[in-house]
C-alpha cells in the first residue's frame, strides 16, 4: 500500500499531514457538527493564510515527479484529513486554471493578482452547473445579452462552491444556444454585483464544510471587459458551432485534470475510511475474523487499483498524452472505493457508527459526493465507452 | 404456493399506507428535527389499533402474524423508516418476550408499555450470555439504540434473555440516522425483573427480530427506488428523460430486483414462521439480503438524482442513511451471516416434504 | 432450502429424481464425454418413450398445485439431473404450446396427433432465430411468398433445438416485411422437404446434449394449409400492423411461460452445483473454512431468492395475472445464479475441476447458457425498464 | 513514477504480437484438438529467443525482469493462454529454482530443458511441506497439471520446494481448458534431487508464480474484452450496433475497467519484484484481483455474443473457460486471498520513503 516518492515530495506529504492531522480534520469535524460552512472569519482560514500554504502549489513544483502526479499524491493526503475542507480553501481555486488559460492579461492582474499573496482569506468561485443541468454541459440555459458597453446576464445555477463568499464568479452563460457549445462565454460577476440575488446555502448530507450555493441572475449587468478572454479574442478566434473551443472547451480540457483532483480526492476519503475501520476492527477484535480480514483486503485491494489508476491518469498529463478513458475509469474506480471503503467501515465500527460520533459516519456521507460531482459515474461511462465503442452522443 | 396477501392484511397495509402519506411523509424533516414522531401522530396512530398489531390476542393484542408485521413494517419504513420505530413503542423486543416467557412475560412487560404514553422498550442485542438470575444485577451499555426513551431493558444473548425495570439511563447521541425515533447511548444497572436462558428461544428471537428489522430496510428501500424511479423518469438531460438512457434504466431494474429479492426472503420468512417454524436459517439470510440490498440501492438512490440526491431537500439521502443504519441492529450482518453460513451447508435437499 | 409441497407434487419430484440419477445424469454426461448430441435411436429415448414418460405432462395435472407451479417445480428437478437432456427429450415440446393456442382443429391433429401416444422416440421443432437476429424477433428476415397453392420460405435459422431430427418445424417467417410483426406467420415444414437444406449440428460450449441446428431455405415450398391457424383465421381477423397478434404476437404471448421453464432450468443447474461444491467442500475439508462457507451461503441464498421469485412468476400466470416484469426477473436471478454457483464451485473444487472430469466443469460450460437463451439478461432488463420507466422501444 | 513501456519491452511485445498473431491465434482450435503447439511453431519461438526470456544472464538466459515476463504472458495469452503455457517450457518453476537454488539450481535443472526438444517441467503447488533431504524419497500426485509431458517435477510448498528427475507418470486428462499446453494427472515417486527448506523463498517463489499467472489471465481478458467489444460494434439488433445500446455499453466498460484493475496490480507487483521487493501482498492481491476479473469478464465475453458466444465458432467461450482454469493454478484463490489478506492490514501507512 505503499509509494515511493522522491524526498521532496515526501516532505510535502508530511507537511500535509501535520497540516491536516492538527488543523483540517479538526476544522472539518467541527463544520460537520454545525452542519454549515465555517463561516469567512473562522480562525482556521485566518491561520490557513498566515501559514503561507496559500503559495504551496509554487513549493511543490520543486518535486521531480511530474504535476498531475504530485496533485495526486497531494490530493489524496489533503482529502484524508477532509475533503470539504480542501474545497473550502481561501483562494482562486478553480477558476483559476481557465482565467490563467484564456484570461487576458488584464483579466488576470485585476481577477488573479490579489490572490497571489493572501493576506486575508478571499475566494473566489466558477459557476457552471445549473438546475436540471448537471453534467449536461451543452444545455445550459443561463443567456448572456451583449447591450452597449456591457453583458446582461440571466439565469440561474445550483451546487457553486464557495460562491456566497466570493469576491468573483466565474459565470458560464451562453450568448447564442442555437450554436451550442461555441456560443458558450464564462463572465466575471463581482460580489454585490446588482441582479446576483437569491443567494443560498444548500444543507447538505455531507462535505458540509464548504458552501455549495444555489443563485439567479436576473438583469445581472457585468462590463463588457469582464468577458473571460476579452471581446478582442472573440474578434481574433471566431468559434464554429460545435468547434469545442468557448467556455464549453475550454470547461471540457479542464475536465479531464478536475476528474484526477476528484479521484484523488476519493482516494483519500477512501484510505481514511480503511483506516478508521482497520483501527476499530483491531481494537475491537473482529480483525481476527476472516471475513472482516477479506473484506479489509479487498478494499484496500482496491484502493490499491484505484490509485494506480488515478497516478497513471496524472501521469499520462505529465508526459503530454491524452488521458479520456484514463480519468474517467480513475474517477470511476477511486469514487467508488471511497463509497465501499465507507459502507463496509459503518458495518466495520457497528453500533459506534450508527450513534453518529465516530468519524466513519461523517466518511459514509462525505463519499457519496465523489461519485457525482465532476459527472457521475454513469457520466463517465458514457465518456469511456464514446472511446471505446463509439457511442454516439 | 401462495404469494399473494391476505385481505386482513391487505386492508392493514391500505390503512397504513394512508395513514404514512398523510402524517408521516409530509413531517419527515420536521419529525427528524424534533426526534421524535409528534405527539398527535403517536395517538392517531394508538387509535387505529396498530400498536399491538402482533401481541398475541391472549396478551392482549391484535394476535396478527409474523407476515403481517412485516408487511406494517415495510409500509411504514417506505414513508420514514424512524417513525416507524417511534411508533412502535414495544417494537421487536416482543419477540423476545414472547421467545422466552411467553404469553405471560408479554402481558407483565409489553402490555404496560401501550398504556403509558410515550413509553418505550429498549432492546439490547448482546454478544456474550450473563449469569443472573431473576433479582441479579444486570450492568451494561450499549453505544446506539434508536430511542431517546427506555421504560423497560430488553436484553437477548446469543443463548439467554433478561428483562431490566429501570435503571437505564440515556445519553442523547447525534446519530447516523432514524432520527424521528431519537438515538441514544445506553447504559443500565439494576436488578433484573426476569431472566432466562435457553439457545433455541434465543435463536427464535432473534429470527424474529432480524425479519422486523429486515422489513424495515426493504421498507426504505422500496422507498428510495420508486422516489428515484419517478425523478428519473421527470428529469430531462442530452435530450430525454434520464430513466430513458439505458445504462440509468438498467441500473433502476436492479436495484428495484435486489430489492425484490429481498422482500421475497423476507416474506418467505415471515410465512414460515407463521408455520411454526423457527426459520432461524431463513431470517438470518433474509437480514443479510435486505442488507446487502441497501449498499447497492441506498447510494444508488442518491445517485440517480446527481447532485439533488445529496441535498436534504430530498428524501433519498436520508433513505441512504436510514437503511445503512438499520443494517447495524439486530446483531448487525456479521452475526447473522455467521447463523447463515453455520445452517446453510446444513441442508441438502431443496425439496421437503409437506 | 426446502419447499412445502402437496403429497401428489412430492410423488412427481421423487419419479423426477429417481430416473434424472438413474438415466438422465449418465446421459448426459455420455453425450458431454462425446461433444455431440446423443443419437436419436440411442437407447435412452427407447427407454424415456417405454417408460411412459412423455405423458408425464397429464399426471403433473392431478396435483393441487397450479399448472405453471408445478413446471417450475418439476423444471428445476429435471435440469438438476441434465438441462441439456431435457430439451433432448422426445416430443412435440416447445411448439405443441403455439399449434394448441393457434392450430386449426386439423393442424393439432395431423402435426400433434403423432406426438399423443408416442410409441417411437420422434421430434419436433420451433424455429424462431436467424443470424444475426438474436432477440431482435421483430427484425427477422426469413420470407414467406404466397404462390397458387402453397407458401415458398427462404432463409435462415441457426440454434434450433431438435431440428435435425425433427419432423416438422414451426418455423418463422414474415409475409410482408413492412408491416412488421403483424407481417409475421409460423409454417409447418416437414422434415426433407425440398428447399429444407444446409443442416448443421452446432459445437457448443456446454448443453451438447441436444441438438442446436442451424439450416436455410431455399425456395422451400410448403402447402398452404401449413400455414399455422390456417388461411380461413386469416380472413377472419386481419392484423392490423402492430396489433401484436400474428406469429410474432403468439411468440411473445409463449415467451412470458417460456422464460419461466428457463429460469426453472436455471435453478437446477445452480442446484447442482452448489451441491457439487458442497459435497467437495465437505469432503476436502475446505467447508471449515469460513470463506467457503461464506461463498456457499450467498449462493444458496440467491438460490433461494432466484427460486422464489420464479415461483412468484410461475404462482401469477396460474392466477391469471401478468407477470412481465416477475417472468424477465426470475429468468435474471435464475440465470445469474446459476453461472456464479458453477464458477464458484470450479473454484470450491479447484484442481480436480480443471482436470475436466467433475461434474462441476460441465456445469460451468452448461449454465452460461441460461443467460442467453429465451432472451439475454439485457433484453429481460430492456423489458422489465420498458414496464418501469417507459423505456421507448 | 513511471507507467510507460521500456523500449526494449516494447520490441519484444510488438515481435510477440506478430508471432503470436501469425502462428498462435489462426491455430488456436486446431491446437487444442492436438493438445500441443506444433513443433514448427515452437521451433521458430525458440528461435526467437523466447524461451529464456527472463532466465538471469548469469545462469544463460536473455537476463530480462518480471515486468518483462507479465508483458510477454500478457501478449501471448491475448492469442492462446494454452500455447503460452505450452511454450513456456521451464514456465514459473524458474521463480522457485531461482528463489531456493539460485542461479546454480537454474543451470542445473532449468537451462538443459530448453536444450531438450518439447522437454518441460511440471510445477506443483503444495498445502504441506514435505520433510525431506536430497535423495530422500518424493511421493505424491496432484489432479491437473497443464501439460502431457514432465521431465522434470518442481515442488513448491509453503515452506520448502524439492526437485524430481523422472519419477513422473502422466496420464492425460479431459481437462477444463488451456488444451494447447496438454492436460494431465500427475503421479510422481522418486529420489529428490533437490530439496530446501526456506519459508522467505517459498513465500517469494509464490508471488512470481502468481503474478505469471495473473498475466497469462489478464492477457485471455484482454482478448475477451477486445474481441467481443469488436463484435458488440458489428452486430446490429434493433436498429443500432448493439454496442451503441447503453446497456451493454456501460458493461463493456466495466469488463475494460476491470481487465486494467488487474493489470496495473499485476504490472505494479512486478515492478516492485524488479525493484527488489518480494511483493508477497501485492501479488497475492494481483492474483485475486485478476481471478474476480476473470469471474466478472469471462462470461460477459460470451454474454456479448448472445448464442453466438456459445458455440466454438468463436474464441469468447475459451477464454471464459482458459481464464477460470487459470485461476485454480498458483496454489488457486483461496491460497491467495489468505496470503493477502493475513498481510493487508499489517500496513497502515499508504507513503513511504524512497
Amino acid at each position: 500500500m505503499e509509494l515511493k516518492l522522491s524526498p521532496q515530495l515526501r516532505q510535502l506529504v508530511e507537511e500535509t499531514r501535520e497540516w491536516g492531522r492538527n488543523e483540517v480534520r479538526p476544522a472539518g469535524l467541527e463544520a460537520d457538527r454545525n452542519a454549515a460552512p465555517l463561516p469567512p472569519d473562522h480562525p482556521y482560514f485566518r491561520k490557513f493564510v498566515d501559514s503561507g500554504r496559500a503559495s504551496a502549489r509554487a513549493q511543490a513544483a520543486e518535486a521531480p515527479e511530474g504535476r498531475m502526479v504530485r496533485m495526486v499524491v497531494l490530493g489524496e493526503e489533503s482529502a484524508y484529513w477532509d475533503r470539504g475542507m480542501g474545497v473550502a480553501t481561501p483562494g482562486a481555486g478553480f477558476p483559476a486554471g481557465s482565467v490563467n488559460a484564456t484570461g487576458t492579461p488584464e483579466q488576470k492582474e485585476r481577477f488573479l493578482g490579489p490572490f497571489r499573496e493572501l493576506k486575508d482569506p478571499h475566494w473566489a468561485s466558477f459557476a457552471l452547473t445549473e438546475p436540471g443541468g448537471g453534467s449536461d454541459t451543452a444545455a445550459f440555459r443561463t443567456r448572456a445579452t451583449r447591450t452597449d458597453r456591457s453583458y446582461v446576464l440571466n439565469g440561474a445555477k445550483c451546487f457553486i462552491g464557495n460562491a456566497a463568499r466570493a469576491d468573483w464568479i466565474l459565470v458560464q452563460a451562453t450568448l447564442d444556444p442555437s450554436l451550442g457549445r461555441a456560443g458558450q462565454r464564462s463572465f466575471f460577476v463581482e460580489k454585490d454585483t446588482p441582479g446576483l440575488i437569491g443567494m443560498k446555502i444548500e444543507k447538505k448530507m455531507g462535505l458540509r464544510a464548504y458552501e455549495s450555493v444555489s443563485f439567479s441572475l436576473q438583469d445581472c449587468e457585468v462590463p463588457a471587459e469582464n468577458l473571460l478572454g476579452g471581446e478582442d479574442r472573440e474578434a481574433r478566434e471566431p468559434r464554429a458551432p460545435g468547434s469545442g473551443t468557448g467556455a464549453y472547451g475550454a470547461t471540457m480540457g479542464a475536465l479531464n485534470s478536475a476528474r484526477v483532483g476528484v479521484a484523488a480526492s476519493a482516494l483519500g476519503i477512501a484510505r481514511a475510511a480503511l483506516d478508521e475501520a482497520r483501527r476499530f476492527a483491531k481494537e475491537s477484535g473482529s480483525l481476527r475474523h476472516p471475513r472482516v480480514r477479506d473484506e479489509l483486503e479487498r478494499s484496500l485491494r482496491k484502493l490499491r487499483a484505484a490509485r494506480l489508476a488515478t497516478l497513471k491518469a496524472g501521469w499520462l498529463v505529465d508526459v503530454r498524452r491524452t488521458n479520456v478513458i484514463e480519468s474517467s475509469m480513475a474517477k470511476i474506480l477511486a469514487a467508488e472505493i471511497a463509497q465501499e471503503a465507507a459502507s463496509l467501515g459503518m458495518e466495520i465500527v457497528g453500533l459506534e457508527a450508527g450513534a453518529g460520533d465516530n468519524l466513519i459516519e461523517k466518511l459514509f456521507r462525505d463519499a457519496k459526493a465523489l461519485n457525482i460531482v465532476e459527472g457521475t459515474g454513469q457520466i463517465q461511462r458514457v465518456i469511456i465507452a464514446r472511446q471505446l465503442v463509439g457511442l454516439p452522443r | 404456493m401462495d404469494f399473494g396477501i391476505r385481505d386482513d392484511d391487505q386492508l392493514i397495509v391500505d390503512t397504513m399506507t394512508a395513514f404514512a402519506a398523510e402524517n408521516l411523509r409530509p413531517a419527515l424533516r420536521s419529525a427528524e428535527a424534533a426526534r421524535a414522531v409528534s405527539a398527535e401522530v403517536r395517538a392517531s396512530f394508538g387509535e387505529l389499533g396498530f400498536e399491538d398489531l402482533d401481541m398475541p390476542e391472549t396478551a392482549g393484542g391484535a394476535g396478527l402474524g409474523m407476515l403481517t408485521r412485516v408487511l406494517a413494517n415495510i409500509t411504514l419504513a417506505r414513508a420514514d423508516a424512524g417513525a416507524a420505530i417511534g411508533l412502535d413503542r414495544v417494537g421487536p423486543a416482543l419477540s423476545v418476550l414472547q421467545a422466552f416467557g411467553g404469553d405471560e412475560a408479554v402481558k407483565r412487560f409489553a402490555r404496560p408499555m401501550l398504556d403509558t404514553p410515550g413509553a418505550r422498550i429498549a432492546l439490547v442485542i448482546e454478544d456474550a450470555d450473563r449469569e443472573v438470575a431473576i433479582g441479579g444485577r444486570i450492568s451494561g451499555a450499549s453505544a446506539w439504540v434508536p430511542t431517546d426513551r427506555a421504560d423497560l431493558v430488553v436484553g437477548l444473548g446469543p443463548a439467554s434473555a433478561w428483562v431490566l425495570e429501570g435503571g437505564a439511563s440515556l445519553e442523547p447521541v447525534r446519530g447516523a440516522a432514524l432520527h424521528a425515533a431519537g438515538a441514544s447511548r445506553i447504559a443500565f444497572d439494576g436488578p433484573a425483573a426476569a431472566a432466562w436462558s435457553d439457545a433455541k428461544a434465543a435463536a427464535r428471537a432473534l429470527a424474529r427480530v432480524r425479519i422486523s428489522v429486515a422489513a424495515l430496510i426493504v421498507g426504505v428501500l422500496e422507498d428510495a427506488t420508486q422516489f428515484s424511479r419517478a425523478y428519473a423518469q421527470e428529469r430531462v438531460a442530452f435530450g430525454q428523460p434520464i430513466a430513458h438512457h439505458q445504462g440509468l434504466a438498467f441500473m433502476i431494474v436492479d436495484m428495484f430486483t435486489a430489492v425484490e429479492q429481498a422482500r421475497l426472503l423476507v416474506e418467505d420468512a415471515a410465512r414460515r414462521v407463521e408455520a411454526g417454524d423457527d426459520a432461524v436459517q431463513e431470517a438470518a439470510a433474509a437480514f443479510v439480503e435486505a442488507v446487502e440490498a441497501s449498499r447497492f440501492v441506498g447510494p444508488n438512490g442518491v445517485q440517480i438524482l446527481g447532485g439533488h440526491g445529496f441535498m436534504r431537500d430530498f428524501p433519498v439521502e436520508k433513505a441512504m442513511r436510514d437503511c445503512r443504519a438499520l443494517g447495524l441492529l439486530a446483531g448487525g450482518p456479521h452475526r447473522a451471516r455467521d447463523d447463515a453460513a453455520a445452517l446453510a451447508w446444513a441442508t441438502a435437499e431443496a425439496f421437503e416434504e409437506a
